[in-house]
């Protein structure tokens, strides 16, 4: 077997300039957040390492999380694919189908038993194995198969990460995320629907270039694009504060940028880099855009309540269960204030006469 | 339970069910207080009480007059602080108004967060003095039991979480967001079965109070 | 006779499964089987929730078509609302629709549908300069110099000498069923990674008005964005010179490169204008309102439905009709209550989940039962046979070309005279593929309408974006229903929607690849992906090359076609496939 | 043979809860500010005199009879019912330390009438036989002999006698058809018959036709302040039964707080029944007469500094805060007020009943210290008042205190401006 070329040959012998180098590096060094001292360690760290190989695995999906790391600019999924990684099995990018990709990943596994990264997008339906298959298997099996020999597993996606829609309600087809199934794995979360393009390549590109997983918050999630709620970051965010609110889509407010917490907006509870990063080469992103944060990257957000209700309003079902208590309430309190008349009735028929020969005891 | 279900569960389920048990604590106690009647007037009046008892619900908002404020400053300014802090900040505080809006139909405007902010801040600050009259000085420290250190902590608790949900200290914003909303509902349940109903009884209070004292041509 | 499997089936979304029987002796399929293996229960899902909110549980239906379900959706409860939409909502989304359709199909040529046809291997020992020449004589792409071709040449040797072949692993290279020759192959890869690059920036039209890309939002009675050329928060000057920016970057990447590359790259393989050919019935729901607004007499894209190869006669369609539209589960691992050899209506779909199919892991499908996740829709004509159809760019360009839209007709004559094919080559894999590019080559000409019509409106001082008036569920009727149709870039797209008491009661979507990819219905009527493997010819059975070809050459997107439905509160399941 | 019974007192409060009570003791936050407006509180410092803390049985009673969750509690042995020692307890929190002046129900910030609640909780503790020996014995002898202090009409008429004698005018006695029908204090009838000349020579330097009752002269009413409603409706019935008698218009209240309180707005709720005569204050009647130009000053201005007493019951309590203020404007030019006047005044420490409880004593001495302060802050040389019960327990306070001031009822003080015919 021929020794594989470190990325650093791989990048210099397609006339990747040192230079160039570097700059990527340095790319790599601010979107981890990671000091810019650490750059020579991380271009010599770069320079070293034969391609990650990694394996990705795709269950109840859409593709929006390979479409969106498509559009990922730095690093890019050419770079990544062809500098950085080896991506050895990629429903929607591999060549080969059938058999021929079965084959591939078999290979993979084999070869890099113990050091594969496993990425999952999509979430593994439990209630019935036949709900989704591949190549005549069930997802948990494949998942459980893959994730034996993989070093550490990369959930892309809401899908993945916390069952996404799949998972919402009345979650039709039992289906869970990857954590619910791997507990004996590292596991880096990388939520959104779907996750913004440089934070999946980035976070892989943390792992081949530190050969360690970012640091996580609870969730899981890396701190160094999950570490902000998006309202914190958003620059509408001073009309929050001064109470300037777009009360509908369209209208003066709406127009000047102000906050869209009134629409339903859930940039306070999502913990995302949209306001920083943004999307697709830094475009623009979606409060940006008009429309409020979904909250796409935070667990069971389709199911916190309409998209266009404000955060702060409850979910519906209020009035139902307020109808209820003032029925209930009405009825207990006519019991017991009839009770209480009825005593203080009977208090008062049995009063007997107090006479100045009953103010002593005898 | 990740935060996130947390924070659909106390914005859902919890909601539904402190706001029901509110309604019907509410509806409760108010009927197992009218059953209990009221002794007819027979004196003859100087007036018929209404405009007394309407004129002591609103009166008794205003400051005593100054025999009373010396005797009972500290309480007075530092209540006077508390109630209204907590209210301009649950009734003027944007995300409340929406809040109320969904809930009841209306709405009006709010102030900036940063006046909220500070507002909280006096408010919780005079609560915590409040907490320490009562225990050092000596007619409250006698007064008090359990449902009063209760029912401080359940109206302190709100403003605590909420100014902490506000600032992102200590915890995640949609866990401490959670509960805040939680410290909410808790307020909630308990407010009908405790001292808190004062809320809503004290214009029955002031109401029977002032309108006797008013059929007596007596100002309350 | 041999049981061909191929599962997964890459390079498509979503996850779909072929088995095909082939003959021994002549290595020819006897009859294919189509089966989408996923399930997540979409419809399901939807039931209950508030309409406004279904575009984003809609759009994620698929991630690759990513605009097509959300608009689909909120054009569903506008059309059940009666709720008219500003002009520039209308022509944003146009110019939505549009980038989306030269963005996926660019995308599936290179990256989804090259592979079958180009050996990267082979690449490796082209001729730099060759290649260059090569590429001079097809078009004006600036990026054609040999030194250009010679680093991209360098690149794919480093990467293939690395040993790690990545996503290229076990391909079928070296064939025989590839046909070009290296310098072509090394034109092509090149076009790969710089679709790669270009994709990037068109996706950009996305962001700007839906915030992102994939799944930009959307809104029903409008879109998001304000239009307000004096605030730096809404759509500006700046932002709309950077829309106009990307769709010169679009038309010049079609007319420079995609065209030429699907001419040349054809013209090795002309043997497949006559493989692949399928059902040879076609429908079309009718889009691309040349005129900016949504009226129907002026689409790019009639609506309608031939029959037979016949582009003399094409029979209307109507979406409320129930007994044109219906949706069929005799294979589909479904229940219907009325029995499993009955076609319901969308807005009657009603269907039980029930896997039926041999526990995982399994080697073969028991296809004489039931064997997809996805339902088979079926056209009723007036004859009152029912009829499987294709959908799709062929089927829009055949539309076209048969009501005389005048742009079709000389772009297919032109492509048909160059390839020196008969217009019969058009019922086949090559003119599936072929009709792609030139649809996208129209709709790149019609962005720039879409754009002046938004520039004047402006100009005009028309920057109305939304309609609130229907905003409010309590100004809706106590119950509606309506169909939200479209063109989607892998056929027709419709979303069914039933909406009570302000919220969604049912839900149904029939998507592009149920059409093409579903299994047989009560009458043993293959689909369109399973009449057109039909008498495939395999070369080598153990590199089924031929199967992808014309599979990738309908587009599969397999997560759009499945979904499941509940009706009248029993747990209800229905496939689909887009 | 009956005799009070804890079950009678237990019963008895459960009678007396009505709304107000309810929502009283649920908008009651335990503030405190009670304590300060009660001088029982600001004169010893010892919070067990806080107003509300003195409701604590009745407060048990509404919670456990009449509210779920009371019952719940009982019910699940969280809460302990009241017990027989508990009232014996609360005795002296109940009579000794309140003598429901009524300063507290200004101030509660909820709008809490403790005064009212404090009421009906002696009806309790009075029907369980836990009223103090002193308010006891009272109101044996209001009802056995028709005065509290035990006077007979042997004794007025005595007094009546000496007045006659000293003003030269005639006291009309039992006169069908008079006007007025004036009642008395048992105290002013020992202690200050100057009352009774003054009303004489005002009555007739007014020209009004008035007389006295043989069979009632007596206003105090002993039932109202021990709590026993059926008492205090006996002992107002006899003066309502002699007044519809004579047929009088008008029955005038004499300088006494709770007399005035009794007759004027518990009568007639004792009774059940609207009064078809109109009850006055003996003030209120003066002012009248002022404002009608009746009231003719000799000029002679008091010149001494002077301040007035706001008896509660019928200052607060009784809405006669302005009439008294009016008439020694008429005759006085150094009336000053002191800093908590009129409806916010200070309790002279007896009213109530507490002047009648002996053990009571010591404590009412000690508050007293209240009024004392207010008196030599403002260093008057002469206090007027308008109730004997007050003017009684102050110059017992002065007495304890060492302090010399002179006191004079208002009535007196305006009969000595008037006049003479």
């Amino acid at each position: 077997m021929t020794k594989q070329p470190t990325i650093g040959e791989s990048l210099r012998s397609q006339g990747i300039s040192r230079r160039e180098f570097m700059k990527f590096c340095t790319t790599a060094a601010s979107l981890m957040a990671i000091s810019p001292a650490l750059i020579p360690q991380l271009a010599k760290a770069l320079e070293n390492t034969p391609r990650q190989s990694v394996i990705w695995l795709s269950f109840q999906e859409c593709t929006g999380c390979t479409e969106s790391l498509t559009r990922s600019h730095a690093p890019n999924l050419e770079s990544l694919i062809f500098n950085t990684i080896s991506l050895d099995y990629h429903h929607t990018l591999q060549a080969a189908s059938g058999e021929a990709a079965e084959l591939a990943r078999a290979e993979a596994m084999k070869a890099n038993n113990g050091k594969y990264l496993l990425v999952v997008d999509g979430s593994i339906p439990l209630a019935n194995p036949g709900y989704s298959t591949i190549a005549g298997m069930s997802n948990k099996d494949i998942l459980l198969e893959v994730a034996q020999g993989a070093k550490a597993v990369i959930a892309v996606g809401t899908c993945a990460a916390f069952g996404g829609l799949p998972k919402a309600a009345p979650n039709p087809t039992g289906a869970v995320a990857v954590q619910d199934l791997i507990t004996d794995k590292p596991i880096v979360n990388v939520p959104g629907c779907p996750p913004i393009p440089i934070v999946i390549s980035s976070v892989i590109a943390h792992y081949v270039t530190f050969g360690v997983l970012p640091q996580l918050d609870g969730l899981k999630r890396p701190l160094s694009f999950f570490g902000q709620n998006i309202h914190d970051r958003c620059y509408r965010r001073p009309f929050y504060e001064r109470g300037w609110f777009a009360e509908s889509f369209d209208d003066e407010g709406a127009k000047q940028g102000w906050c869209l917490y009134k629409l339903g907006c859930k940039g306070p509870v999502t913990y995302n880099a949209c306001a920083i990063f943004k999307w697709n080469d830094a475009v623009s992103f979606p409060i940006e855009a008009g429309h409020g944060c979904l909250g796409c990257s935070e667990p069971d957000f389709w199911d916190a309540g309409g998209f266009y209700q404000a955060l702060s309003v409850p979910l519906t079902g209020t009035a139902t269960a307020v109808s209820y208590a003032m029925v209930g309430g009405a009825a207990l309190g006519v019991v017991g204030g009839l009770l209480n008349r009825q005593k203080k009735s009977e208090a008062k028929q049995h009063h007997e006469v107090v006479s100045i020969a009953d103010l002593k005891r005898t | 339970m990740n935060y996130t279900e947390f924070l659909l569960w106390v914005r859902g389920p919890a909601f539904h069910f402190a706001t029901a048990i509110l309604v019907l604590g509410l509806t409760l106690r108010f009927l197992e207080m009218l059953f209990l009647g009221s002794p007819r007037q027979y004196a003859a009046v100087r007036s018929n009480g209404i405009a007394g008892g309407i004129r002591t619900v609103i009166s008794r908002f205003a400051p005593p007059e100054p025999g009373v404020f010396q005797r009972s400053w500290f309480i007075i300014v530092a209540g006077y602080l508390f109630h209204l802090g907590f209210f301009i900040s649950f009734f003027l505080f944007a995300p409340h108004i929406i809040l109320l809006k969904s809930l009841l139909g209306v709405s009006w405007p709010g102030l900036p967060a940063p006046v909220i902010n500070i507002i909280t801040i006096i408010s919780l600050f005079a609560m915590i003095t409040l907490l320490i009259n009562r225990w050092y000085y000596p007619v409250l420290r006698f007064l008090s039991d359990f449902e009063d250190y209760l029912s401080w902590t359940l109206a302190f608790l709100p403003l605590f979480t909420g100014y902490l949900a506000f600032h992102h200290i200590w915890l995640p914003y949609p866990l401490m967001l959670a509960l805040h909303i939680l410290s909410v509902e808790i307020l909630m349940i308990v407010l009908p079965f405790t001292k808190l109903i004062h809320t809503f009884t004290f214009i029955i209070a002031r109401w029977t109070n002032g309108a006797r004292a008013a059929q007596k041509g007596v100002q309350v | 006779m041999t049981r061909l499997v191929v599962d997964p089936i890459t390079r498509i979304e979503g996850h779909l499964r072929i088995e095909a029987q082939m003959d021994d002796a002549n290595k020819t399929i006897t009859a294919a089987y189509s089966s989408g293996t996923m399930v997540r229960g979409i419809e399901v899902i939807l039931r209950g929730r508030d309409p406004r909110d279904a575009w984003a549980f809609a759009q994620r239906i698929c991630g690759v078509c990513t605009v097509v379900h959300g608009l689909a959706s909120v054009r569903a409860v506008e059309d059940a609302l009666k709720y008219k939409i500003p002009p520039n909502a209308q022509l944003i989304r146009n110019l939505m629709i549009g980038a989306q359709y030269i963005h996926d199909h660019v995308m599936h040529f290179y990256h989804l549908h090259a592979l079958d046809w180009v050996d990267v291997v082979s690449a490796l020992s082209a001729d730099p300069k060759a290649t260059s020449e090569l590429a001079q004589s097809l078009s004006s792409y600036p990026k054609s110099s040999p030194g250009y071709f010679a680093d991209m040449q360098k690149k794919l040797k480093t990467f293939v000498e690395s040993g790690q072949l990545g996503i290229f692993a076990q391909g079928y290279w070296g064939h025989p069923a590839y046909k070009l020759p290296p310098e072509a192959n090394l034109m092509a890869v090149s076009h790969y990674l710089e679709a790669l690059t270009w994709q990037r920036e068109v996706a950009k039209l996305h962001a700007i008005f839906g915030g992102k890309n994939p799944h930009p939002n959307f809104l029903v009675g409008g879109v998001p964005c304000a239009i307000d050329l004096n605030s730096d928060s809404a759509l500006n000057a700046k932002r709309l010179a950077q829309v106009q920016d990307i769709i010169g970057l679009m038309r010049d990447f079609v007319d420079q490169v995609y065209l030429p590359d699907t001419l040349a790259i054809a013209s090795f393989y002309k043997e497949w204008g006559s493989q692949g050919e399928g059902l040879g019935n076609f429908l079309t729901y009718g889009d691309f309102p040349t005129t900016g607004l949504d009226d129907p007499t002026t689409f790019l894209v009639p609506a309608g439905v031939i029959l037979n190869r016949d582009l003399s006669v094409t029979y209307p369609i109507d979406l409320n009709a129930p007994e044109q539209i219906q949706e069929y589960v005799t294979h589909s691992w479904y229940d219907y209550s009325s029995g499993k050899d009955q076609g319901l209506h969308p807005y009657q779909g009603e269907t039980q989940l029930n896997y039926t199919g041999p526990t995982p892991p399994y080697k073969q499908l028991e296809v004489e039962k039931e064997y997809s996740w996805l339902k088979s829709p079926r056209w009723i004509g007036p004859d009152g046979k029912m009829y499987a159809v294709e959908v799709g760019p062929l089927a829009r360009v055949l539309m076209m070309y048969a009501k005389g839209q005048p742009q079709a007709k000389e772009l297919v004559d032109s492509m048909l005279s160059k390839l020196n094919l008969p217009i019969s080559a058009l019922y086949s894999t090559l003119g599936r593929t072929a009709a792609r590019t030139l649809e996208t080559k129209m709709i790149a000409d019609l962005m720039p309408t879409w754009y002046d019509n938004l520039i004047a409106n402006i100009k005009a001082g028309d920057t109305i974006t939304f309609n609130e008036t229907l905003w409010d569920p309590s100004s809706w009727p106590q119950r509606a229903q309506g169909v939200g149709y479209m063109e989607a870039p892998r056929g027709g797209l419709a979303h069914w929607i039933v909406i009570e008491n302000g919220k969604i009661a049912n839900y149904q979507a029939v998507v592009p690849s149920t059409w093409n990819a579903g299994p047989r219905d009560a009458q043993g009527q293959a689909g369109a992906y399973e009449a057109a493997l039909q008498g495939q010819v395999i070369e080598k059975p153990e590199q089924p090359i031929e199967i992808l070809r014309t599979i990738h050459s309908f587009d599969p997107c397999i997560a759009c076609a499945v979904h499941l439905t509940d009706v009248k509160g029993e747990e209800v399941l229905k496939v689909k496939v887009c | 043979m009956s005799a009070a019974t804890f079950a009678r007192g237990y019963q008895a409060l459960k009678e007396n809860i009505d709304i107000s009570i309810a929502a009283y003791f649920q908008s009651c936050v335990h503030c405190g500010m009670c304590a300060d407006a009660c001088l029982f509180y600001t004169e010893t410092n010892d919070p067990k005199y806080t107003p509300i803390h003195k409701l604590a049985p009745l407060r048990k009673v509404w919670e456990q009879e009449y509210t779920l969750l009371g019952r719940l509690k009982v019910w699940l042995g969280l809460a302990q019912p009241l017990k027989d020692e508990e009232l014996a307890e609360w005795k002296e929190y109940i009579y000794d330390s309140c003598t429901l002046c009524g300063r507290c129900s200004m101030v509660c910030p909820v709008g809490n009438d403790l005064v009212y609640m404090i009421r009906k909780a002696r009806e309790g503790m009075a029907a369980a036989g836990h009223a103090p020996a002193g308010l006891i014995g009272a109101t044996t002898r209001a009802i056995q002999i028709g005065s509290p202090m035990g006077l007979k009409w042997l004794a007025l008429q005595t007094q009546i006698k000496h007045v006659e004698n000293d003003t030269g005018l005639t006291i009309p006695i039992d006169q069908v058809g008079a006007e007025f029908l004036v009642l008395m204090s048992a105290m002013e009838i020992i202690n200050f018959p100057e009352y009774l000349a003054a009303v004489a020579k005002i009555m007739k330097h007014v020209g009004k036709t008035w007389t006295i009752s043989t069979e009632a002269f007596e206003a105090t009413n002993s039932g109202i302040q021990i709590g026993a409603s059926d008492i205090a409706k006996e002992l107002v019935s006899r003066i309502v039964k002699a007044a519809e008698k004579l047929q009088v218009k008008t029955v005038i209240s004499p300088e006494c707080g709770h007399a005035y309180m009794a007759i004027r707005w518990e009568g007639p709720n004792l009774m059940g029944r609207y009064f078809k005569f109109q009850v006055k204050h003996i003030l209120e009647v003066l002012d009248e007469f002022r404002d009608q130009g009746k009231l003719k000053t000799d000029g002679i201005f008091e010149t001494a500094r002077l301040t007035y007493h706001d008896p509660c019951q019928i200052a607060r309590r009784g809405g006669v805060i302005e009439q008294p203020r009016n008439l020694l404007k008429l005759i006085a030019r150094n009336f000053v007020e002191m800093a908590d006047h009129g409806k916010m005044n200070w309790c002279c420490g007896g009213g109530g009943g507490v002047s009648a409880i002996d053990e009571a004593h010591e404590l009412r001495t000690k508050v007293f210290n209240r009024k004392k302060n207010q008196l030599q802050e403002l260093k008057v040389e002469k206090l007027v008042t308008a109730c004997a019960n007050c003017r009684i327990i102050i110059e017992e306070g002065f007495e304890a205190y060492q302090m010399e001031l002179p006191i004079i009822g208002l009535t007196e003080m305006v009969a000595e401006h008037l006049v003479e015919k």
